[in-house]
C-alpha cells in the first residue's frame, strides 16, 4: 500500500481535530501510514497572504522542499486552506520565474533546495483514486442504510486547480457517499461559498450564505451535511442556533467530515472518530458502534 | 560550385546573425505568408528560399550555406503525416538528425540547424521558432567560417 | 551566361504595393541597389506592379530595352506569380525566365525596423535576380480534366453546389456524397429562417427533390468518401455506400414496414430529432427525407442483433424491399475536381457545466429549440417543460462556447441572429416572456438590424453581460423552482438574478469532428479553429492550397445560409471554369536524370511516392516519367550522384539564392 | 636517342601504400622504367632536394605526388617539384582529397600535441616536450618544418593537372595514365584519371538490388554476415558505392568489404559527404520520429564515416576552428 507525507496544517491540530482524528483512523484501517513532514510551518494561506503574498509562498515552499528533503513521497493536505496555499505555490512557482528567484533566495539562506518535485494530494483523491472505490466498498461493514447526506465540497479544493473534481458538477464526495452505504441528495449548493472567510469581517453576509447553505441541504432532507473543510464544517455548524433565531427557520443540521462517515461505514466507534465532539452528533438509522 | 560571400551594404554597428530558411511551399512558406497577413512580426535575420516539399533540401544547400557565411540554417515543413507530396518530410527528418549529428561533429553547434514543422496556419509558431533561434544564435555570436 | 545562352539581361521591378512595401521599406534605396546587380540593366519603382500601367511597364520594357529576364518584387507568389508570368509572356518571354521576390508578406508586414527591412529587402532581390539569371525556358505541362465532380457533403452548400453544376449541362456528372441517410443537413431541421422568416422547409424540399431527380446528379447517400487519390483534373475516389438493410431501388417509402415492426412503439432515440423523438428500428428519418426511403439501424433491430425476429417487416412491404444480408458496398468514381462542404457540429454545450446543460432540467441547446419549433419536430413546432406544460419565462444565452478563452475564442456570427429568430418563434408559440443575455449584438447584413430592431419592438428583453450560471439554487421564494440566471448586468452595472422556466443555450459552430482526417484524405489545411484553410481569405476564399479542391460552407468557417450558397455557388464556379477549360496547367517543376552520370543505383526508385522513376536495367540508368512526377524533388536531394535535378528548382537555382541572401 | 621523359615521385603526409601501388605495377614497372627516366623517388632512390633545384624549370615531365599536406616542408617540396615540372599528378586520396591524414580536420593542432606530447596516457616524463618550429643543438638552431593546423588536399596548396584517385590507386589506373600522359593523348586539365559515373555502375552486385531500394535498419560489417552476391545496401550495410567515383572495379566489393569512397566524389556532386549522408537517410525506410532517431544514432560518427577520404576538399573542409 502507498505510503504518504501527511500536512495536518494548524487547524486539523486545533477545531478541525475530529477530522485529524478520523482522517488518521480511517486512513490507518486501510493500511495506509502517513508520516508528519519534520518541522512543517503555517501553510501560508488565509492572514499570511493578505499580508505579503511571496512571503506566503515562501512558507507553503518551505514545507514542499522539507518534503522533498524528507523523501519526496507525495503530500496529503487534508485542510482545503492548506491544500490550495500548497498546490497554489507549487503551480505559481513553477509558472513565474522571479518568484522562483525570490524562494530559492529565500529557502537557500536555510540551506534548503526547493525542486517542485512532490505532489500535493487531497485525502478524497488518494481514498477514490489510490485506495480505489473497489478496496473502499471492501472495507465497509456497516452500509448507512437510510442515511441522507448533503455533501459539501467547499470553495478551495475545487478551484482554480479542478484537480479533485469539477468546479462546477463535483461527483466525489457523492460516489464517497454511496460507497459508504449512504443517499447523496442532490442540491445546487453543493460547491458554494459557505461565508467562512466572511463571517469574521462582514459577519452579515456570512450567515447568510451559511443560512442558505443549510436551509438547502435541510430542504433537500438531509439528515447531515458531510464536509471536506475544516473552516466549512465549523462555520456550517456554531452559528446554527443564532441563524435559527434569527431566521425563525429549523435550520439544525449535523456538520461531519467526510472522514468521519467513512469510518462509521468501516465500523469504527464516535470516539475514535471523535464524533462525539461534534455539536450535533448525527443520528444513523442503522446501530450505531463498534464492528456489529 | 563555389559561391562569393557578398556582405550586405546596411552594416549595422550590432552584429546581427544570418538565418538562411528552407521552406516548403505548402506548408511553412504559407505559414510565412500568414504570418504576413495578419502582421505577425518576427526577426527579420531570417532570410527565406522557397522549395516545393522539404524533402528537396539537400544537406550540401545547408553545408553550403554554412560555407558561405550563414549563421544559422532552418528548415520549415509540414507535420509528419501532412506532407503535400505524401512523405517527403519524413525524408527530411531522418536527413536533419543525421546532418545535426555530423554538424556538430564538425564544431557547428546544435541550435545552429533546426528542422521544424511548421503548419500552413502556424504563423505564432514560425514567429516564435525564427525569434527564438535568432536569440540563440545572438548569444553563440557568429559562426565566421574559416575553411581548410 | 544563361540557359539561353546569350548574357542575362534583368528587369527588377520592385512594387510600392501603395503603402503596404513603400511605408516599411525605402524602396528608392533597394531600387538604386538593385541596379547595381550583376547582369541588371534597369531597375524601377512602380505603385502598384500588378495593376494594368505595371504589367504594361514591364511589357514596354521587355520589348524595347530587350530584357531577357525579369524580377519583380512585391507580394508572395501565391498571389501573383500567375500573373507576371502571363505579362512576361504576352512580352514574348518565356514566363519560367520571370521571377518573384516576396518583400510584401515576406518582408514589409512582418518586419518592425525600417532599415532591416531594406537590407532584408536587398538580400532577397540579390538572391532572386542571381537565381533568374541561371533559370531557364520551361513550357508548362496540361493534363486533361475529368469533367465530373464530386461534391461532399449534402447539406445547404453542398446541394447547392451540385444544383449549380448540374443546370450548367457541361456534360459534367455531379457525385453528391452525404454521409446521413438523407440530404438536407442542418438546415432541414430549421422551421424558419432569419431574418425574412421564411419556412426552411419550404425553400429547402424542392431543392431536396431536384438533387434527387436531376439527371446530372449520382447521389450517394448514407455513403462516406474513404479515399481519394490523384491530383486535379484526374481524382480517384473511392466511397464506401453504408448498408441500409433496405433496397434503395425497389423502397417507395410507403412505410408499411415501419407500421407493421414488431416494435409496437417507437423507443429508440432519432439522431436527426437529436434524439429528443423517437423513431423505430425501422424508419425513415424524417418525413420530408431525400430520398425518401427506410433503413434499418443495425443496433436496434431485432434480427440484425439476435437474429431472432417475426420479421414483420419484411412480410408488410410488396416490394421485397428488405434485404438483412445487405453489407456495405464500396464505388469507386472518377473526378477532375472536388467541393467539400462538410458542414459544422454544434458546440458540445456539456463543456461549459456551469449553464446546466445536461444536469438541469429544461436547459436546451439552440438546434434542440429548432427541432421544438419545427412543426415536425418532437412537440410539433410548441416548446413545452418536460412536465409538458408552456413556458412562461425563457432566457436565451448568447455565445455559449464562443468568444471565450476556456473554449473557442472566435465568434461564431450567426448565433446573435438565431437567437434573435428563436426569441421571436417561441414568443409566438408559447407566449412566453423571453430574455437574451448577450455580449454584443452583431447583426451586420442585409435586413438583419432591422430584424433586430423588430424583436426589441415585439418586447424581446435583453440584458448585456456574459451569463455566470444556470442554477436552481434559490434564495427567494419566488425563485423556488426556477432556473435562475445570474448575469452582471454591463449596463446597469450590477449582477442580476432571473428565474426562467427554460432556458436555450445558443451554441456556436465548430468544424465537424472528423475535419482532420478529411483535411489529410485531401491534402489540406486547417485554421487554428480547425475550419478547412482557403487559399486566401480575399483573393481566393473558396480555393484551397491543393488545386481542383474547393470549399464552401460552414466547413470553411461559421457562416449563414446566404454567405453558405453563395460561396456554394462561386466554388461550383470554379470548377466548371476547370471542367470547361478540359484541361489544367501542371507546373514542369519536374525531376530530369543526367544519364551521362546516372550510376543506376536505383536509390531514388525507392524514394517516389508516385512511382514516377523506372530503372532502365540495359543502360543501367534510370527515367523519370514526367506525366507521373509531382515534382518535389526529394530524389533530387537523395540521387547519391547529383544525377538528378528538380527543373525551375536546380541545385545551381537553389545555391544561387542561398549566396543571395546571405 | 631522344631523352626519355623525366619522372619523379614524391610522398608527402602518407602511409606508402601509393608507394606500393607504383611496385605493384610488378613487371610492367619495368616498361615504365625503360620508358621513363626516374629524377626523384626518395622513397626508393638516393636524390637530395638540392638536386632537384638544380634542375632547370619545367624539366620534369610528370610529378607523381602522394600524401596530405600536412606541414610547411611539404608545402616546399610541392612547391618545388611544381615549379620543376611540366605535369602534376596527385597521386592517390590523400594528394586528391585529403585522405585518411585529412580526418585530423575534426580537430585542430593544440588537440593533437595536447594529446600526443602531453595528455595521452603512453606520455612519460613531465610532458612539456612539443614540436617546435625550431630547435637548438651543440652545432647550432635548427628550423624544423612546422606543423599545421590543418591538412590540405595537394591542389589546396598548389596548380595541380591530374587526379589519380584511390587509396591506393589500383595499378591498372595508374599504367593506364602513364600511359595517357606519356603517348600525349593527355586529358583536359583536372581530369580525374578514372570512372565517371558512381560505383555501383561497375558493381555486379548492382542487379541484386530489390525493386526499391529501402532498409529498415543501418548495419556496420562488424554485425552481420555479409552475403557477397547480393548488393550489401540491401542488406543494410552502408556502403559508399551509390557516392564514390568508380574505377576501381569494385575491388573491395569483391572481398567482400563494402565501399568506403576512396575514389571520392564525381566531377559535379556538390558534397561527398552531403550527399552521402542524404541518401543512407533517405533510404532507411522509418517514419516514426523515435524508431528514426535510433537507427540514424546507429551511424556512428557520421564526419568520420562520410569524409573518411575527402574532409579537406569537403565544403566545410575541416573542424570549426577554436575560438580564441
Amino acid at each position: 500500500m502507498k505510503d504518504y507525507l501527511y500536512f495536518p496544517g494548524c487547524s486539523l491540530k486545533g477545531a478541525g481535530s475530529p477530522y485529524e482524528k478520523s482522517l488518521l483512523a480511517v486512513f490507518r484501517a486501510l493500511g495506509i501510514s502517513l508520516t508528519e513532514i519534520p518541522d512543517w510551518n503555517c501553510c501560508g494561506a488565509t492572514a499570511y497572504l493578505s499580508v505579503d503574498a511571496d512571503m506566503g509562498t515562501v512558507l507553503a515552499a518551505r514545507n514542499l522542499a522539507l518534503a522533498e528533503r524528507a523523501d519526496g513521497r507525495d503530500i496529503v493536505a487534508p485542510c482545503s486552506g492548506c491544500f490550495l496555499a500548497l498546490s497554489k505555490a507549487k503551480a505559481m512557482i513553477a509558472e513565474y520565474p522571479d518568484l522562483r528567484a525570490k524562494v530559492d533566495d529565500a529557502l537557500g539562506r536555510g540551506g534548503l533546495p526547493y525542486e517542485g518535485r512532490v505532489a500535493v494530494r487531497h485525502p478524497l483523491e488518494v481514498l477514490l483514486k489510490d485506495v480505489g472505490p473497489d478496496r473502499l466498498r471492501k472495507s465497509v461493514v456497516r452500509p448507512l442504510k437510510d442515511f441522507r447526506v448533503a455533501p459539501y465540497y467547499g470553495c478551495a479544493i475545487l478551484r482554480p486547480y479542478e484537480t479533485v473534481d469539477s468546479a462546477h458538477v463535483p461527483t466525489v464526495l457523492e460516489e464517497l457517499t454511496r460507497i459508504a452505504g449512504a443517499t447523496p441528495v442532490d442540491y445546487p449548493h453543493k460547491a458554494r461559498c459557505c461565508g467562512g472567510m466572511l463571517t469574521t469581517g462582514v459577519q452579515s453576509v456570512g450567515l447568510r450564505l451559511a443560512e442558505i447553505l443549510l436551509d438547502a441541504a435541510k430542504s433537500a432532507e438531509a439528515d447531515a451535511i458531510v464536509t471536506t473543510c475544516p473552516l466549512c464544517q465549523y462555520n456550517l455548524e456554531v452559528y446554527q442556533d443564532r441563524l435559527c433565531r434569527s431566521t425563525r427557520k429549523d435550520l439544525r443540521i449535523p456538520v461531519m467530515y467526510f472522514t468521519q462517515m467513512l469510518g462509521l461505514a468501516m465500523g469504527m466507534d464516535e470516539r475514535t472518530l471523535a464524533i462525539d465532539q461534534l455539536f450535533r452528533v448525527p443520528v444513523l438509522a442503522c446501530p450505531a458502534g463498534g464492528r456489529a | 560550385m563555389a559561391l562569393a560571400v557578398e556582405k550586405s551594404e546596411a552594416s549595422t554597428a550590432s552584429w546581427e546573425p544570418r538565418i538562411v530558411a528552407f521552406f516548403c511551399n505548402w506548408c511553412t512558406y504559407a505559414a510565412a505568408d500568414l504570418a504576413g497577413i495578419s502582421r505577425v512580426k518576427y526577426s527579420p535575420n531570417m532570410r527565406m528560399v522557397r522549395v516545393m516539399c522539404s524533402g528537396r533540401i539537400d544537406p550540401s544547400f545547408v553545408l553550403e550555406a554554412f560555407r558561405s557565411g550563414a549563421d544559422g540554417v532552418l528548415i520549415g515543413g509540414c507535420n509528419p503525416g501532412d506532407c503535400h507530396y505524401k512523405e517527403g518530410n519524413y525524408k527530411t527528418m531522418r536527413r536533419a538528425m543525421l546532418l545535426s549529428q555530423m554538424l556538430q561533429d564538425l564544431g557547428i553547434e546544435k541550435e545552429r540547424f533546426r528542422l521544424e514543422w511548421i503548419c500552413a496556419s502556424c504563423a505564432r509558431e514560425l514567429q516564435t521558432t525564427v525569434n527564438k533561434m535568432a536569440d540563440d544564435l545572438r548569444r553563440l555570436g557568429p559562426l565566421d567560417w574559416k575553411g581548410v | 551566361m544563361t540557359a539561353a545562352g546569350e548574357a542575362p539581361r534583368i528587369g527588377v521591378y520592385v512594387c510600392d504595393c501603395g503603402f503596404n512595401i513603400l511605408g516599411a521599406i525605402d524602396v528608392p534605396e533597394v531600387v538604386r541597389y538593385a541596379g547595381g546587380l550583376e547582369g541588371v540593366v534597369l531597375a524601377k519603382e512602380y505603385k502598384y506592379m500588378c495593376s494594368d500601367p505595371g504589367q504594361d511597364l514591364i511589357k514596354k520594357d521587355i520589348r524595347e530595352q530587350r530584357l531577357n529576364r525579369v524580377v519583380v518584387a512585391s507580394c508572395t507568389p501565391t498571389l501573383h506569380e500567375r500573373t507576371f508570368r502571363r505579362v512576361v509572356s504576352e512580352a514574348g518571354l518565356n514566363p519560367f525566365l520571370f521571377n518573384m521576390v516576396n518583400v510584401r508578406e515576406g518582408v514589409a508586414w512582418v518586419t518592425e525596423d525600417k532599415a532591416r527591412a531594406t537590407e532584408k529587402a536587398k538580400a532577397l532581390i540579390r538572391a532572386g535576380v542571381r537565381r533568374v539569371a541561371l533559370q531557364e525556358p520551361l513550357e508548362a505541362r496540361s493534363e486533361p480534366v475529368n469533367p465530373n465532380v464530386l461534391v461532399i457533403g449534402g447539406g445547404i452548400a453542398g446541394m447547392h453546389a451540385a444544383l449549380s453544376l448540374a443546370n450548367a449541362n457541361s456534360g459534367a456528372k455531379v457525385h453528391l456524397v452525404e454521409r446521413e441517410p438523407s440530404i438536407g443537413g442542418n438546415m432541414a431541421r430549421f422551421d424558419k429562417t432569419f431574418p425574412t422568416l421564411d419556412c426552411a422547409s419550404c425553400i429547402l424540399t424542392p431543392k431536396m427533390t431536384e438533387v434527387k431527380i436531376h439527371p446530372n446528379i449520382h447521389l450517394h447517400s448514407y455513403a462516406e468518401v474513404v479515399s481519394v487519390e490523384g491530383y486535379v483534373g484526374n481524382f480517384d475516389v473511392t466511397i464506401e455506400h453504408k448498408p441500409r438493410y433496405v433496397n434503395e431501388d425497389l423502397c417507395i417509402g410507403c412505410l408499411k414496414c415501419v407500421e407493421a415492426c414488431v416494435y409496437r412503439d417507437a423507443r429508440f432515440p432519432n439522431a436527426f430529432d437529436l434524439g429528443l423523438a423517437k423513431r423505430k428500428p425501422i424508419y425513415i428519418p424524417f418525413p420530408q427525407a431525400v430520398p425518401t426511403k427506410v433503413l434499418i439501424d443495425p443496433m436496434d433491430c431485432l434480427y440484425l442483433k439476435l437474429g431472432k425476429c417475426k420479421k414483420t417487416c419484411v412480410d408488410a412491404c410488396e416490394k421485397g424491399a428488405i434485404d438483412f444480408a445487405q453489407a456495405a458496398v464500396r464505388a469507386q468514381v472518377k473526378v477532375g475536381t472536388i467541393i467539400v462542404a462538410t458542414g459544422f457540429k454544434p458546440f458540445d454545450a456539456r463543456r461549459k457545466p456551469q449553464y446546466g446543460y445536461g444536469t438541469l432540467p429544461n436547459v436546451f441547446t439552440a438546434l434542440e429549440m429548432e427541432r421544438f419549433l419545427s412543426p415536425t419536430g418532437p412537440t410539433e413546432g410548441v416548446p413545452s417543460l418536460k412536465d409538458g406544460s408552456l413556458p412562461r419565462k425563457v432566457g436565451i444565452i448568447h455565445c455559449v462556447g464562443s468568444r471565450d478563452r476556456n473554449t473557442n475564442e472566435y465568434c461564431s456570427k450567426v448565433c446573435c441572429m438565431y437567437s434573435l429568430k428563436l426569441a421571436h418563434l417561441i414568443r409566438e408559440r408559447t407566449g412566453a416572456e423571453v430574455y437574451d443575455f448577450y455580449i454584443d449584438m452583431r447583426t451586420p447584413g442585409k435586413g438583419y438590424e432591422e430584424f433586430h430592431e423588430k424583436l426589441l419592438a415585439e418586447g424581446l428583453k435583453v440584458i448585456r453581460g456574459r451569463v455566470a450560471e444556470v442554477t436552481t439554487s434559490a434564495l427567494t421564494r419566488e425563485e423556488k423552482g426556477h432556473l435562475i440566471i445570474r448575469v452582471e448586468d454591463t449596463l446597469a452595472g450590477f449582477v442580476r438574478r432571473i428565474p426562467v422556466d427554460m432556458v436555450v443555450l445558443s451554441v456556436g459552430l465548430e468544424p465537424q469532428s472528423d475535419t482532420q482526417q478529411l483535411r489529410r484524405m485531401l491534402n489540406l489545411s486547417c485554421g487554428r479553429e480547425g475550419f478547412l484553410q482557403e487559399l486566401h481569405p480575399k483573393l481566393a476564399p473558396v480555393s484551397t492550397a491543393t488545386d481542383g479542391i474547393y470549399i464552401a460552407g460552414a466547413c470553411q468557417g461559421p457562416k449563414d445560409i446566404p454567405e453558405t450558397v453563395a460561396q456554394a455557388g462561386s466554388a461550383a464556379a470554379e470548377a466548371l471554369a476547370l471542367v470547361h477549360r478540359g484541361t489544367v496547367e501542371v507546373q514542369p517543376y519536374t525531376a530530369v536524370v543526367d544519364e551521362a552520370v546516372c550510376s543506376g543505383c536505383q536509390v531514388c526508385v525507392g524514394m517516389c511516392p508516385y512511382d514516377a522513376i523506372t530503372y532502365d536495367a540495359d543502360k543501367g540508368v534510370v527515367h523519370v516519367l514526367e506525366v507521373k512526377c509531382k515534382g518535389c524533388g526529394v530524389c533530387a536531394a537523395a540521387c547519391p550522384s547529383s544525377a538528378i535535378d528538380q527543373k525551375h528548382f536546380r541545385n545551381a537555382f537553389v545555391l544561387a539564392e542561398v549566396a543571395g541572401v546571405i | 636517342m631522344v631523352a626519355k621523359p623525366k619522372v619523379a615521385f614524391y610522398w608527402c603526409a602518407s602511409c606508402g601504400g601509393c608507394e606500393e601501388a607504383v611496385v605493384d605495377l610488378a613487371e610492367k614497372i619495368l616498361d615504365v622504367v625503360a620508358a621513363v627516366d626516374i629524377v626523384f623517388w626518395p622513397v626508393a632512390l638516393d636524390f637530395k632536394k638540392s638536386d632537384v633545384e638544380a634542375m632547370p624549370d619545367k624539366s620534369i615531365a610528370v610529378s607523381f605526388i602522394n600524401g596530405a599536406v600536412r606541414m610547411s616542408e611539404q608545402e616546399e617540396m610541392a612547391r618545388l617539384l611544381r615549379r620543376k615540372s611540366g605535369l602534376v599528378v596527385a597521386f592517390g586520396s590523400c594528394a586528391h582529397l585529403g585522405g585518411i591524414p585529412g580526418l585530423a580536420n575534426l580537430t585542430d593542432r593544440e588537440s593533437i600535441f595536447d594529446w600526443y606530447y602531453r595528455k595521452g596516457p603512453s606520455v612519460s616524463g613531465d610532458g612539456g616536450a612539443a614540436p617546435a618550429t625550431k630547435v637548438t643543438v651543440p652545432e647550432g638552431e635548427l628550423e624544423l618544418p612546422e606543423f599545421w593546423d590543418a591538412a590540405k588536399a595537394l591542389d589546396q596548396v598548389i596548380d595541380v593537372d591530374y587526379y589519380l584517385p584511390g587509396c591506393p590507386p589500383t595499378p591498372k589506373l595508374l599504367a593506364e595514365a602513364v600511359g595517357a600522359i606519356l603517348s600525349g593523348k593527355s586529358p583536359p586539365k583536372g581530369t580525374v584519371l578514372a570512372g565517371t559515373r558512381a560505383l555501383c555502375h561497375e558493381c555486379d552486385l548492382n542487379a541484386t538490388k530489390p525493386a526499391k531500394l529501402l532498409i529498415s535498419d543501418v548495419k556496420r560489417v562488424t554485425e552481420v554476415v555479409i552475403d557477397p552476391k547480393t548488393c550489401y545496401l540491401a542488406q543494410g550495410v552502408i556502403c559508399m558505392g551509390p557516392v564514390t567515383r568508380s574505377g576501381c572495379e569494385a575491388l573491395c566489393i569483391q572481398g567482400t568489404m563494402p565501399c568506403t569512397g576512396c575514389f571520392g566524389p564525381l566531377d559535379n556532386a556538390s558534397d561527398y559527404g552531403g550527399k552521402a549522408l542524404s541518401y543512407i537517410a533517405s533510404i532507411v525506410d522509418i517514419t516514426d520520429e523515435g524508431e528514426a532517431r535510433k537507427v540514424m544514432a546507429k551511424v556512428a560518427d557520421p564526419a568520420g564515416i562520410f569524409y573518411r577520404y575527402s574532409l579537406p576538399k569537403s565544403k566545410l573542409g575541416r573542424r570549426r576552428a577554436r575560438r580564441k
